[in-house]
């Protein structure tokens, strides 16, 4: 089998043929629940066309598929693998939403609905060739998960969530498209290849300036970067458990593919024609970089509830994965988006466990996990590998992606560099934050299995959450001992990126 | 004619009043409509680009820009309502119950 | 070795690895009823273990056990499975596999979660034999860090009232240290690599590090080396160490002492010393003092302790400066004897701590005020206790005592090159020390008054597996004494080697 | 036949002490038989090496039989193991493994109600005579270190044997666990000054075998000074073993132990092994006149010191314990000034001188061996006389005489002889030893110093007849006091028959100075390098000439009746009350003393101080400095979390004016770096 069964379905919308089907499946779902009024049936309708999806996601990619539509949309290597990680989550969310107490039970079939268009949105912008496409797949994503967030059971915490996300994220929408006007002024298209072209032709000028921070703000404000990343401990508190999940892990990945697809082909192109001066721009990254990463672990370090203090280590976390854009180079956009997957399985799997957790009536303060080992074995190990894989501890996936990600500052890939010295204080800061880390996700770690609880009293965690969280517990190890799984595909997503 | 900077500038200050409105504003309806506000800031951006680029993207991007804002303003009215629904109040300095 | 192995054991490396991963695996797996069998099952996997280590020590040809197989190969990088044992290593095997075995013996009354906590030596072990066998610096640091986990788990679940935050301080302060030797690691396999493919294997950076500047190797030196001497512990980041002695099970200390803490010596020797040779002579002054700080510091912290477990570690302390003193005469002697300390100091330290530990279980406390008189309660752990002093504080003819010998003849040497001879004085003050703080120690806690302060009904004298542990222990300590050149022989050829390539010989 | 097997000596004890420690426990009195014919069959086979070597070729050149393995090496310097035999180590193996024997057999009634801690009694001291005859016998430095402290270890061991559970309650317990780890660390101090001293030599010889060592071309082609270096550090050892000026307080302390292992440690062992290593370094130290000038005088000045700290005591073992430390300076001040002259003489080439120094080596080996055996005999006699009484204290004994008679007077003999009273053991070895020390007086620059040490030697003799007959008035004559009306009798049979053998030749070994033991223990050179033996010495009439004709000779047999009879009214006949001269214990003098000069109050001070004041001191540094850094930046970053928390008000106001100004802070930053970095 290989891609000639897509293109042969689909023509020349090949390209778009992952979202094309999710984006019918998101149609149909109110109809699915409305005709069926079984939870059950939605989530298999969704769960099976996110798989449909995926099989002819991973028929183009193994296959090295390659093509475009008009122009604005292009699937490539870097597209196929973003889908792919978009589409994970939207399974893991997908699977999970079925049984968590939290989701909304009303609404599913509009749930799923908005679940199924915000991964469109994703996908949109993994294969957005054009500004246009970039800040609908976005705006597609924002207002889906607006609505997601305010999606749960009668909570006010939800309402009051739903109402800081939605006039942020208007607020930074309202940047973005700021930021993407003046672009446009000062290169006269959209279209992202025509405006490096443009912009190797030019000096640096102050609508350019206004442009470059206007868009890191608005996309700074999706992948939670200081200091925009007010907004995320109180959503993912906010938030059912799920959604928590799905914003952290999908919705922040689409903020980082469109800085890659805008910055890292402007200054790639840029910097080989070397009219433009891409270092400073580079030096802010890495300054928001290490802020980011040391503000979220620090203050992740006080934190008692349980989903706040992932939301914060979620910050930290970008904070890492930011350390791409100060380096900009191309195994460290490789190691960024594998530590990009990583993250969705460590992370991921973590909002599992606490929504899994709360379903079957445990609360989200970390003082509540107490003798946890006792109660819920497998659980509470799966958590263990989570966190310590999220620290970085050997041998899980976390410790592979960060060991790639934290060289990247160090290391350009082979390319005849040898050891880069300017951002090597990058590396530091990082490596002291992974160290500081510890010290919260080792409170987790004691109350689950050190502490004892008042109660042995066995739980019984629904079926769905425990599959999902065996995805990501055999994720987590197999992504830390066989990384070229995934890895591969980084690289030849990153070459792609930048052989634009 | 008249220079493109005018224009810019009045799309800036646009943009400013915007932005202190949402800074400073309790009352999250009007902060919805300052939202607005540099939306349509953003908007005259690209519709002098366009029109002194004689470039007809700009245009397209608006017209994106507004269906967008639309819905956006749509689902922030509908959170709002939820809020209201649950919580009795909009007011901003009242939703403050998850921090720290 | 006067005797051969006449046979080959295929995969006998991966083998030292394996087994206990899956005797840990096995061994947790004896939960509820069967708790009982987890000792015998842990038993026999650490004890096959051993037998192997010991095989080893027969091998004629080390070379033909090297183990190289591909694993991570993508983006630039090149990452292999490959364990070696040499010179260098072959004794820290043998230590390993030996105090794995006698720490299960010794802890063979553990009655709480026993299937835990021989899980947990178990695990340990894996990660030791590891850290000692990896030509790979992936591999490496992996071993490096899965060391950690069990120990952390080992204080929590098992230590003492502050376990806590001793596990923790552990944890974390012995993690940033491996994330600074992490950094370390990048830049000389990458700076090795000299934009090609980044080969993770120590024989690629190897050959790779003819390139490094010497600049560059005082940069990186500093930071390998600041990873290596925190595990080592080195005055003044030791600090964790003491608060998880303190804390830690008695199995728990024995590994540390005896086995972990040489991870960082080790380290230095394996990755310092090997690939940055002009790095080493630019931090020499900074050793040797460092080392003589850690050796006093430590020997007079020792006489300030009050909780006996506590003075041993100081006295670990005070005796891995003599192995940072013995590695920073960058000679054949110094590395040679740095190597045959780090051997000794892993029995000798053993020894100490199942002593210490017994003293907290059989009499109650170790709080040597509240101690006195007891040998005539306990005359076996009195016995021992004696002893373990003896080696430690270097009597000749056991083991410590020629390690001891061969470092300061070998600092007499450097002080001779500097012409500062004076300096010797420092490790003489501290071999009076060392006798000082043991013998008041042992005159406070088992001699002389018989203690009031303690209630004397429920002391016990050791039991038999406590006995046979530290007994194998302490024969192996005199077998190695009156007998060196059993453990010198492995590291002669190596120590010379190095000691060609670092210039000074 | 027999040199070969000369490794069996120390291994034959040795192989006691396992069995015995292993074992002992199922063993007649526990294993003391064994560890008596351990001792014996060490001492027959001594014998037999002896007189193989004093019959065979290699006696008369090069003066030693050697064989040696390498053991192990250090880098490119081998560390052998092996025996050397020469006159030296038969003396030694002769007389230890001889009065050890005895000691033993004494043991065996001594030790008789120790029931279990027998068995670790035996082991310790079969290890003990190990240590001694290993030394003694060792083919190099490292070697003869082993077993060094070996020794040290079983004096620590044996003087701490009460050191709990002790039969005179816990205060003895205390005291000798305290006295155990004094001696250990003490002597230790010296083991380490022992140790820098072998360093020097493997250094500048390239090897530590005594035959490369002693090599006259070798010595010649090192550095001077470091061979002064390597030769005072050697010396820092004796020092420390044998108790010398200034590390002498912990041989009285070591009281403490059960009287047998004084004996073993004073008379057969230990203290001895300093005084052999001088005799054995005596080629080295001859290199250079200022290290045996050194000797010399630290010899003269504690064989004074010591012997006024005598004066006063009470404790019966005390008293022993300072005559041992005064005799063993008499031992140093003979080498020392032997060595003086030789040192000289080498300089100069002056073969008479060399010849006179030589008389000094002799001299103080005679002493060592007469020592050997009159303290051996004093000390098993007041063991006997404290095991009838049950007391160490004169001052409760008294009047014994009648009632142990074997004891009173094996104990006078030993008395007599120490004190140099004529043609006592004693009185050969002291005269020659004051004589060389006379003699080098005449020599070189700073030998008036020579002449000061004579002085108090002679003064010291005055004070050794004094409290010697002190000591055995105030406990076989005079008043019965306390202890002395417990006594039922004379010891068993055990314990007499080693103190008459012992008397035997604490009266008559002297004058084997007149039957040329100066022929077999003496020094020369002999084909350009040192040797051992084969010495033309005075012969019989020479030693009657040289000691009966010089006036020195009766000056000092004066003093010492003197001494006597002052004792003797004193504390016989009890005509003079002592309190007169020292206002009944009141004057200065008497109370520096009986507080030894102040010496161990000092010492105390200065190791606790040092020690537990230092060690307090980084004990804070430790705890408040270092790990509270550590602490304080670990609050500091959870602190810095909880008051950065504080920044998310909740408040979505803020949250945008946050997301504002960073915008505005970010445009800043830009344009700084812009502006520094000199963008485009």
């Amino acid at each position: 089998m290989d891609s000639s069964i897509v293109t042969s379905l689909y023509g020349e919308f090949a390209p778009l043929a992952p979202m094309i089907i999710l984006m019918i499946a998101a149609l149909l779902m109110p109809a699915v629940y409305y005709a069926t009024k079984l939870r059950d049936a939605v989530t298999l309708v969704a769960v099976a066309a996110i798989a449909l999806s995926m099989f002819f996601n991973i028929l183009m990619m193994i296959d090295g598929y390659q093509g475009d539509y008009v122009g604005v949309f292009v699937y490539d290597a870097f597209a196929g693998v973003m889908i792919l990680l978009f589409q994970i989550v939207a399974l893991l969310t997908a699977m999970v939403s079925l049984s968590s107490s939290e989701t909304t039970r009303a609404h599913y079939g509009a749930f799923n609905s908005l679940l199924l268009a915000a991964t469109v949105g994703m996908m949109f912008v993994a294969t957005a060739n054009d500004l246009i496409t970039i800040f609908l797949g976005v705006e597609l994503v924002s207002i889906s998960s607006y609505a997601l967030v305010a999606m749960k059971r009668k909570d006010p915490r939800a309402a009051e969530a739903a109402v800081k996300y939605v006039i942020i994220g208007g607020l930074s929408t309202a940047l973005t498209v700021y930021g993407l006007s003046m672009l446009y002024g000062v290169t006269g298209t959209t279209n992202i290849p025509e405006i490096a072209a443009a912009l190797s032709t030019q000096d640096f000028s102050w609508a350019f300036g206004i442009a470059l921070i206007t868009m890191i703000a608005g996309y700074g404000f999706k992948i939670a970067a200081v200091p925009f990343h007010m907004w995320a401990p109180d959503v993912y508190e906010g938030a059912a458990t799920p959604v928590s999940m799905f914003l952290g892990t999908g919705s922040k990945k689409v903020g980082f593919v469109a800085l890659f697809k805008i910055f890292i082909v402007i200054f790639v192109a840029a910097s080989t024609t070397a009219a433009f001066a891409t270092e400073e721009v580079q030096y802010i990254f890495a300054i928001i970089a290490a802020i980011t990463m040391t503000l979220g672990n620090v203050v992740a370090i006080s934190q008692n509830n349980i989903k706040r203090m992932l939301a914060y280590s979620s910050i930290a976390q970008a904070g890492y994965i930011l350390i791409v854009m100060a380096v900009m180079s191309e195994y460290a956009l490789a190691s960024g988006m594998f530590h990009m997957f990583t993250h969705v399985f460590m992370k991921g799997g973590a909002f599992l466990v606490v929504g899994a957790l709360i379903s079957v009536g445990i609360g989200e303060k970390i003082s509540d996990y107490r003798g946890l080992a006792k109660r819920a074995p497998f659980i509470a190990f799966a958590m263990l590998l989570f966190l310590f894989a999220l620290a970085g501890i050997p041998p899980l996936a976390g410790f592979t992606s960060k060991l790639f990600l934290f060289s990247s500052a160090i290391y350009d890939g082979g390319l005849g560099g040898g050891v880069m010295t300017q951002w090597i204080w990058l590396a530091f800061i990082a490596v002291l934050n992974s160290a500081i880390s510890l010290f919260y996700y080792t409170r987790v770690v004691k109350a689950m299995l050190i502490e004892k609880g008042e109660t042995t009293e066995r739980i019984k965690v629904p079926k769905t959450f425990t599959a999902a969280i065996s995805i990501c517990v055999v994720f987590v190890i197999l992504l830390g001992i066989y990384p070229q799984l995934i890895m591969d595909f980084c690289a030849d997503a990153a070459s792609a990126l930048f052989g634009i | 004619m008249i220079p493109i900077e005018v224009y810019l500038v009045f799309a800036a200050v646009l943009f400013a009043i915007g932005a202190y409105g949402v800074m400073v504003k309790s009352n999250t309806i009007v902060v919805l409509m300052c939202i607005e506000l540099m939306l349509n800031a953003a908007n005259i951006n690209f519709i002098v680009f366009s029109a002194f680029t004689t470039d007809v993207l700009g245009q397209v991007f608006v017209i994106m820009t507004i269906s967008v804002a639309a819905a956006e303003v749509a689902v922030g009215i509908a959170i709002l309502l939820n809020a209201y629904k649950l919580k009795n109040t909009t007011e901003a300095d009242s939703l403050t119950s998850m921090r720290w | 070795m006067f005797f051969d192995l006449p046979f080959e054991i295929p995969y006998l490396l991966t083998l030292l690895l394996v087994l206990p991963l899956v005797g840990a695996v096995a061994t947790l797996a004896m939960g509820g009823e069967r708790q009982k069998y987890a000792k015998y099952v842990a038993g026999a996997f650490s004890g096959i273990t051993m037998v192997l280590s010991i095989m080893l020590l027969f091998v004629p040809d080390l070379a033909v056990y090297n183990e190289s197989y591909p694993w991570i190969e993508t983006a630039g990088i090149r990452m292999s499975y490959i364990l070696t044992v040499d010179g260098l290593s072959i004794l820290m095997v043998f230590l390993t596999g030996i105090l794995v075995f006698l720490s299960t013996v010794f802890s063979a009354r553990e009655h709480d979660r026993p299937h835990y906590f021989f899980a947990l030596i178990l695990a340990m072990e894996v990660g030791l034999m590891g850290v000692y066998m990896a030509a790979d610096y992936f591999l490496f640091y992996v071993m490096w860090e899965v060391t950690l986990i069990p120990m952390y788990f080992m204080i929590s679940w098992f230590g003492g009232p502050r376990r806590h935050y001793a596990a923790i301080k552990f944890f974390i302060y012995t993690h940033v240290a491996s994330l600074v030797m992490l950094i370390g690691i990048f830049a000389i396999v990458f700076g090795a690599a000299g934009g090609g493919i980044a080969d993770f294997s120590f024989e690629a950076v190897l050959a790779g590090s003819a390139a490094f500047s010497s600049t560059f190797q005082t940069l990186v030196f500093g930071l390998l080396f600041f990873g290596f001497a925190v595990k080592m512990p080195i005055v003044p980041f030791h600090t964790w160490l003491p608060d998880a002695h303190t804390e830690a099970p008695t199995a728990g200390s024995v590994l540390l002492a005896g086995v972990m803490l040489k991870m960082g010596s080790y380290g230095i020797i394996r990755v310092c010393l090997e690939l940055l040779p002009e790095g080493a002579q630019a931090w020499q002054t900074t050793m040797v003092f460092i080392g003589i700080l850690a050796m006093i510091y430590g020997a007079y912290a020792c006489i300030a302790q009050k909780d006996l477990k506590k003075m041993v570690a100081f006295s670990s302390i005070s005796h891995m400066g003599m192995v940072m003193i013995s590695m920073a005469c960058l000679s054949d002697i110094g590395i040679q004897f740095a190597v045959f300390q780090m051997f000794a100091h892993g029995l000798i330290s053993a020894v100490l701590f199942m002593v210490a530990g017994a003293t907290g279980h059989n009499i109650g406390t170790r709080e040597i005020p509240l101690l006195g008189g007891l040998a005539g309660k306990v005359p076996v752990l009195a016995a021992f206790m004696m002893f373990g002093f003896l080696a430690s504080l270097g009597l000749p003819g056991l083991v410590g005592f020629w390690a001891e010998f061969g470092i300061i003849f070998s600092f007499y040497e450097y002080t001779i090159s500097i012409d500062m001879i004076w300096l010797i004085a420092f490790c003489l003050i501290s071999l009076l020390l060392t006798a000082g703080y043991y013998l008041w120690a042992m005159q406070r806690s088992m001699f002389g008054r018989l203690t009031e302060k303690i209630d004397l009904s429920h002391i016990h004298d050791l039991s038999r597996p406590e006995v046979i542990a530290l007994g194998a222990t302490c024969a192996l300590i005199a077998l190695f004494g009156l007998w060196p050149d059993l453990a010198l022989g492995f590291i002669k050829e190596y120590a010379s080697s190095l000691a060609l390539s670092l210039g000074v010989v | 036949m027999f040199v070969e097997y000369t490794w069996l000596v120390p291994l034959v004890p040795m192989l006691c002490f396992v069995i015995i420690g292993f074992f002992g426990k199922k063993m007649p009195h526990g294993g003391g038989p064994l560890a008596i014919f351990g001792a014996m069959f060490a001492f027959l086979i001594s014998a037999l090496i002896s007189y193989e070597f004093f019959t065979s070729a290699a006696y008369s050149s090069p003066g030693y039989v050697t064989e040696q393995i390498t053991w192990f090496s250090i880098g490119s310097f081998d560390i052998n193991i092996g025996y050397y035999v020469d006159s030296l180590a038969c003396l030694m193996m002769l007389f230890a493994s001889f009065i050890s024997t005895l000691i033993f057999i004494y043991s065996i009634g001594y030790m008789h109600n120790e029931g279990v801690k027998r068995r670790r009694y035996f082991a310790e001291v079969s290890l003990f005579l190990t240590g001694m005859l290993g030394l003694a016998v060792s083919s190099n430095f490292l070697e003869m270190f082993v077993f060094w402290e070996a020794m040290g270890l079983c004096s620590y061991l044996l003087i701490g044997f009460w050191s709990f559970t002790h039969p005179n309650g816990d205060d003895a317990s205390d005291n000798a666990a305290s006295a155990a780890k004094k001696a250990f660390l003490v002597t230790r101090l010296g083991d380490v000054c022992l140790m820098g001293g072998m360093f020097v030599l493997m250094y500048e010889f390239g090897s530590l075998d005594y035959t490369a060592v002693f090599d006259t071309a070798a010595m010649a082609s090192v550095d001077p000074n470091m061979l002064m270096l390597g030769s005072l550090l050697i010396f820092g050892g004796v020092i420390g073993k044998s108790a010398q000026f200034p590390l002498l307080d912990w041989l009285p302390d070591a009281m403490a132990g059960p009287t047998t292992v004084s004996a073993l440690i004073h008379a057969a062992t230990m203290v001895k092994a300093g005084v052999y290593l001088v005799a054995r370094c005596f080629p080295l130290f001859a290199q250079n006149p200022e290290v045996m000038l050194f000797v010399g005088v630290i010899g003269g000045i504690t064989a004074f010191f010591a012997a006024t700290m005598a004066l006063n005591n009470m404790n019966i073992k005390k008293v022993l314990a300072y005559s041992t430390l005064s005799q063993l300076g008499y031992m140093f001040l003979a080498l020392g000034a032997g060595g003086y002259m030789m040192a000289l003489g080498l300089q100069s080439g002056d073969s008479a001188l060399i010849a006179a120094g030589a008389v000094g080596y002799t001299a103080g080996c005679l002493h060592m061996a007469n020592h050997a055996f009159f303290k051996a005999l004093l000390f098993l006699g007041s063991g006997s006389v404290i095991h009838a009484t049950g007391t160490e204290d004169m001052r409760e004994m008294g009047g014994l005489h009648s009632k142990m008679k074997i004891t009173s007077i094996t104990m006078l003999i030993g008395s007599l002889s120490i004190a140099g009273f004529p043609l006592f053991s004693g009185f050969w070895s002291k005269e020659i030893v004051l004589e060389v020390a006379m003699h080098a007086g005449d020599y070189g620059a700073e030998g008036y110093l020579f002449l000061v040490l004579w002085i108090l030697a002679i003064i010291t003799a005055f004070m050794t007849a004094f409290y010697m007959f002190r000591m055995w008035f105030m406990t076989f004559k005079g008043k019965p006091g306390h202890g002395a009306e417990h006594c039922h009798g004379e010891s068993p049979k055990s314990m007499t028959i080693p103190l008459i053998i012992l008397s035997v030749f604490a009266a008559a070994l002297g004058c084997i100075i007149l039957f040329g033991f100066d022929d077999y223990v003496t020094i020369g050179i002999h084909a350009g390098q040192f040797q051992v033996g084969s010495g033309h010495g005075h012969g019989f009439m020479g030693w009657l000439e040289d000691i009966f004709l010089s006036a020195y000779t009766y000056l000092t047999v004066a003093l010492v009746l003197i001494a006597i009879g002052v004792a003797y009214v004193m504390y016989s006949k009890m005509s003079i009350n002592p309190g007169k001269f020292n206002k009944d214990g009141n004057s200065l003098l008497y109370k520096a003393l009986s507080n030894r000069w102040w010496f161990p109050r000092l010492y105390d001070q200065i190791g606790w101080k040092m020690g537990y004041g230092v060690a307090k001191g980084v004990e804070f540094v430790d705890t408040q400095v270092i790990d509270g850094t550590v602490n304080a930046l670990s609050s500091a970053v959870a602190g810095s979390g909880d008051s950065m928390s504080k920044v998310q008000t909740g408040n979505v106001r803020d949250y945008a004016s946050v997301v504002v100004i960073g915008i505005v802070v970010l445009f800043a930053v830009m344009l700084l770096l812009f502006y520094f970095m000199g963008g485009a």
